[in-house]
């Protein structure tokens, strides 16, 4: 499936001790993920963006980056991302909770980029990004996440042709998860393929079974050493499908059925490692229970935390405008106190 | 008598299929308009009943929303695009100011663009980021474009209407924020849908609002009652044109105004309203125009949208100033 | 050359009449385009955008439209669309005599849209035409006009892959002159070819010699024929060159040498259809004089129009804006009349 | 001493120079930056003396110069992009909006945007169309981005140094009618680069302007000192942000003023000012601050924009207007 002079080996598959971690990851996604929407349901947050399906695209494709150098532009669907960078998850789901825009994370520390609420908004930074690293004489490769609606994005094109005259050291991961809001893949990508576009950039490109995680794994280590070594962009295109809603205020029975669900959807992400790893003798049901005792734990504190996280001091909408503030919005600042905060 | 009560999102919904029904020219198109009926319901029903070819969703593209429009326009036909939320507008700002807002002047009258864009528009309804921004300022600067913006049903049945009837390009910002409020609706209403519109009268002082903020100045009007202050509160429905008599009128009666908005306020709109009331009304004026506003940093998350909104609070603050200003 | 269901046969070739026209037509076109930038040093225009080289890509193509149901869309560039489909030529250079932006002809009489100077400006104004002649019914496929520069622009993609997903009678005709102003066509298309960007949208495309104006109308009528079918759009790349300047405020020896010039420029396509027309007895010497001669008389004619095009009334930039005037414009108008006309 | 006459196209060719030379993050993009040195000259030179990575030509597209832009500056870079004219800025309003205005914010402080977006700007040199608009409006409205606007050779080398030494991003708005112009520079001046300039003392009436539009008003001051009429001009400079304190002293001095801008009129920069001034210099205000403005139609074309943008008879009507206004 690979194009032109890039090449999927198996060189990258994740090896019987990274399956397990793999596992592990996504079961805490999973659980994470469907706590998230229990959250909204008890008000705890006041909108969220599920992954529910994509677990595999997601905690793959992080998995393989190196995260001394690279860096991930999440969109605002990237939990799973998130979570298997380590992202402090707290100052993640802040985001989610209405606390800030982008979350509280630290993006450097993280290597994931603030959360990005535009469509295809970051597409363009991941290469200018790239550039700028290959520029510094550092590694780092950038891994630009955006789905199959983006992909409509005159940014996402502009990003293509860039990143390939540039031979700027990006890969770009398309999560096709079948659906745009309403809109099904095929309304929207003329052809059907987001990984057909990148031949008419010269750019190599595959398209994966994203609900695979050791094939997700696999091409994104050769992508990510593709374009670490000079030879230029990548464009993955992981096949999943959103199980969920768009988010939690959408309503995905108007516009496909549960019948059409179930057929598209296929199998499980999550069940299909639980097969490889329970048939090829890589864990055991143990292990499988310990993950989701494990993951209830994590959720459990998680749950907590955002709870009681407070809202910011409204100071704070003035005082991160500017890293030099003008005596204009000092003022401002000032009146609000005045006004909000009687001091 | 055609009189109902209703939402503004029913309301809306109502004036596109009492459009498509009478201008067999009109098409909506946008993302998730058709199937899904828009994210907000406006567009509910409306495929189903005029068809996927009247009715139609398009690829997440903004300016592809906006240039496919122009083209649209210039084949006859009245392209009514939804973009689905305010700071989505952005990627089809060059379209909207290069090509919308210059194709009638270009071509000297032989395409006309009577293309009706809505935007849901403005803050506190706790959404993410860019899903509360205040654009009037930016549209009402371009030259070439109508902007206009209901408060109630009642407007936005009737503004919407008006607006898709006109052949020029009309920017039509919905106020997300009270899409669901309502209110009593009459179809058949023989108000005119031109110009300001004096949403309460009063004599002290003249609080100029457009959107959601008119809902929220009645809200003051009715506490400063309480100390005996009558405000007049002035929908000015049209942030472009902007009906200058109107507020000349009001603020030569009541000597004061406050203008209250939510966007930020540099170069928002509310210095073309303090700047026109001061031009017209200087003789009479007891002090400066004040403004209140949203700050001139990006729109906050939820947890901080009710500290950057304009409040109550800080309207009567507004007021306080405008009556106690004192020569100096 | 062709790609998927559209296939270029030689049923559109023109015939012994139709070179002659064509001829007479390129030399008229360069006759023109020469005279406009000597107009420009004499000071009878302020600027001008020569398509020297572009002849047979620009008349071939537009004359293989239907002017009865077919539409153009120009970009700056296309002096020769517009001589093709007999736009009257004074109105067409009142944009360069800087009297009214997009010219002073009516576009819907012509068939060519204003003149636009927005670099893929109107690039989904085509797509959206298009699809709007199919709603009503009519027959008409749109031609939409766009360079190697253009290419690189959001708004190319998008009207692309809006184009191909509705099946818009389009064909996009891009004239690659191998630079836009100083950037060569390897440093601006990833891939170098704007016409192996169409697969990836599923869109029927082929690249063409443009300085072969027999080639030239041939492929457009197989494209207009394949957009009319309802087959869905069609793209053209034409291969040509800027043999000028970019404007007649470039100096293009900043950018380019004169010997780099020579080779890459080729053959020039007067001289190709010349040799053309006389080896295979088509035409003779005399025709070819004639042709010329017609060309000078009809330049100067329009040259002495051209300086009589007086500047429009000033209240013209306020009559346009809107169809229904505003209260507010109308006092700027009067205004405006009192202080600079004083009435 | 450092002083040398030269236009404002090679006083910004200096500042660039002399911000590669003394930044290593400093990096220049755009179309035809490089080879060719754009289209004005202003990077004329530069990417042979500091080589294609420093100066490069990007391929044609805006938003895509923009959006790069912010990535660099994400992985430490100091990028000086260029749209090649005004009116293209628009396709890359949305990366400017959403994106560089707002990383620092989003990001809590951890990615700055030191990025200086040079902005060929204005009218007056009869170009086709969109290349004569004026986006200042549109600017100062952003959250997060700070405007600047040199009117002279000695201004454009200041300004841009300062500008492109600073850690938020500055829209950077040249005005082409003056490129070519040669005035004395000093290279190492001592004046600060914040705020406004008083360009002439005067105090009669205060002329409030910027970019090309502060030339037109030292002349029409020179034209009205010869009646007597003794006017000052500010160059404003920062259109964001303004400084309200020069404005506040000027007026609270001549009593009288008038803002004259290129833009159109309606939610132009110059309501802004006038809000401003009216705000601050209410009581001693003798006539509601006057706006000699370009009008609210497109940007016409050449044999037009003599008509459209503020001249000199318009700006003595404004200052005649301001002068003889009586309490009515
Ligand atoms: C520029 C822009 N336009 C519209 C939206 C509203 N919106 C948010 S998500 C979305 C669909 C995105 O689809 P896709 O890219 O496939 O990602 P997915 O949601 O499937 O993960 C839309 C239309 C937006 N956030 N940004
Ligand atoms: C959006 C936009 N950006 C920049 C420009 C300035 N500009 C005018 S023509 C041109 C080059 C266009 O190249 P190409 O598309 O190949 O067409 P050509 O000039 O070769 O005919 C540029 C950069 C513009 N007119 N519009
Ligand atoms: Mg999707
Ligand atoms: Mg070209």
């Amino acid at each position: 499936m690979a194009v032109q002079n890039f090449q999927v080996d198996d060189a990258g598959m994740p090896d019987a001790e990274e399956l397990r971690q793999l596992f592990t990851l996504m079961v805490t996604v999973r659980h994470l993920d469907l706590s998230a929407v229990a959250w909204q349901r008890q008000g705890i947050l006041p909108g969220y963006a599920p992954e529910l399906g994509q677990e595999a695209a997601q905690v793959g494709s992080a998995f393989a980056m190196d995260k001394a150098v690279d860096f991930a532009f999440p969109t605002y669907r990237e939990m799973g991302v998130a979570r298997t960078l380590a992202v402090d998850m707290v100052a993640y789901m802040a985001t989610h909770k209405a606390t800030w825009h982008g979350g509280l994370y630290d993006p450097k520390v993280s290597r994931l980029a603030p959360i990005q609420a535009v469509v295809a908004g970051s597409v363009l930074h991941a290469v200018g990004w790239a550039h700028g690293e290959r520029l510094a004489g550092r590694a780092g490769v950038a891994l630009s996440y955006f789905g199959d609606g983006a992909s409509s994005q005159g940014d996402v094109h502009e990003a293509m042709n860039f990143a390939s005259l540039m031979k700027a050291p990006v890969v770009f991961f398309v999560q096709n998860n079948g659906w745009a809001i309403s809109l099904p893949t095929e309304a929207q990508v003329a052809g059907g393929s987001v990984a057909a576009r990148a031949a008419g950039y010269n750019m190599a490109s595959v398209c994966i079974d994203g609900n695979d995680v050791a094939a997700v794994v696999n091409a994104t280590r050769s992508a990510l050493a593709h374009a670490r070594s000079g030879a230029g962009p990548v464009l993955i295109e992981a096949m999943t499908y959103r199980r969920g809603p768009h988010s939690t205020s959408d309503d995905p029975g108007r516009y496909r059925s549960l019948e059409a669900e179930r057929i598209d959807a296929g199998m499980d992400p999550l069940d299909r490692l639980k097969e490889k790893l329970l048939s090829q003798g890589i864990a055991d049901e143990q292990f499988i229970a310990d993950a989701w005792t494990a993951a209830r734990a994590e959720e459990e504190t998680l749950r907590a935390d955002v709870m009681a996280l407070e809202p910011r001091p409204g100071t704070e909408m003035f005082d991160y405008v500017f890293t030099e503030p003008t005596e204009a919005l000092a003022e401002q600042r000032r009146n609000w106190r005045e006004e909000s905060e009687h001091v | 008598m055609s009189e109902q009560m209703m939402s503004m999102q029913q309301a809306l919904n109502r004036a596109l299929a009492d459009t498509l029904r009478n201008d067999p020219t009109a098409l909506i198109l946008g993302e998730d308009v058709g199937t899904l009926g828009g994210v907000f319901r406006v567009t509910q029903g409306l495929a189903k009943e005029f068809g996927a070819e009247r009715v139609f969703d398009t690829p997440l593209a903004e300016s592809g929303i906006l240039g496919l429009s122009v083209g649209l326009a210039m084949a006859g036909f009245h392209p009514i695009p939804e973009v689905q939320f305010d700071g989505f507008a952005y990627p089809a700002v060059n379209q909207i100011i290069t090509q919308l807002g210059r194709m009638n002047y270009r071509s000297r009258g032989v395409f006309p663009m009577p293309v009706t864009l809505r935007v849901p528009s403005f803050g506190g309804i706790r959404a993410p980021e860019h899903h509360g921004e205040s654009l009037e300022a930016l549209f009402a600067h371009v030259p070439g474009l109508k902007v206009v913006s209901p408060a109630d049903p009642q407007q936005a049945y009737s503004l919407l209407r008006y607006a898709a009837g006109l052949s020029d390009p009309v920017i039509f910002m919905e106020p997300k924020a009270r899409y669901w409020q309502k209110a009593a609706v009459d179809m058949d209403t023989t108000q005119s849908p031109l110009g300001a519109r004096i949403a309460r009268p009063g004599k002290h002082v003249t609080l100029v609002a457009w959107g959601a903020m008119v809902a929220r100045c009645l809200q003051v009007a009715e506490l400063a009652a309480e100390d005996g202050i009558i405000v007049e509160v002035v929908d000015l429905r049209w942030l472009k044109p902007i009906d200058e008599a109107t507020l000349t009128e009001s603020v030569t009666r009541t000597r004061r105004a406050v203008v209250v908005h939510e966007g930020p306020r540099t170069a928002g709109l509310g210095a073309e309203v303090a700047a026109l009331i001061s031009e017209h009304c200087f003789d009479t004026l007891k002090a400066p125009v004040e403004r209140v506003t949203g700050f001139d940093v990006p729109y906050p998350s939820g947890d901080l949208e009710d500290e950057y909104i304009p409040n109550i609070d800080r309207i009567l603050f507004g007021i306080q100033r405008v009556l106690e200003h004192r020569r100096g």
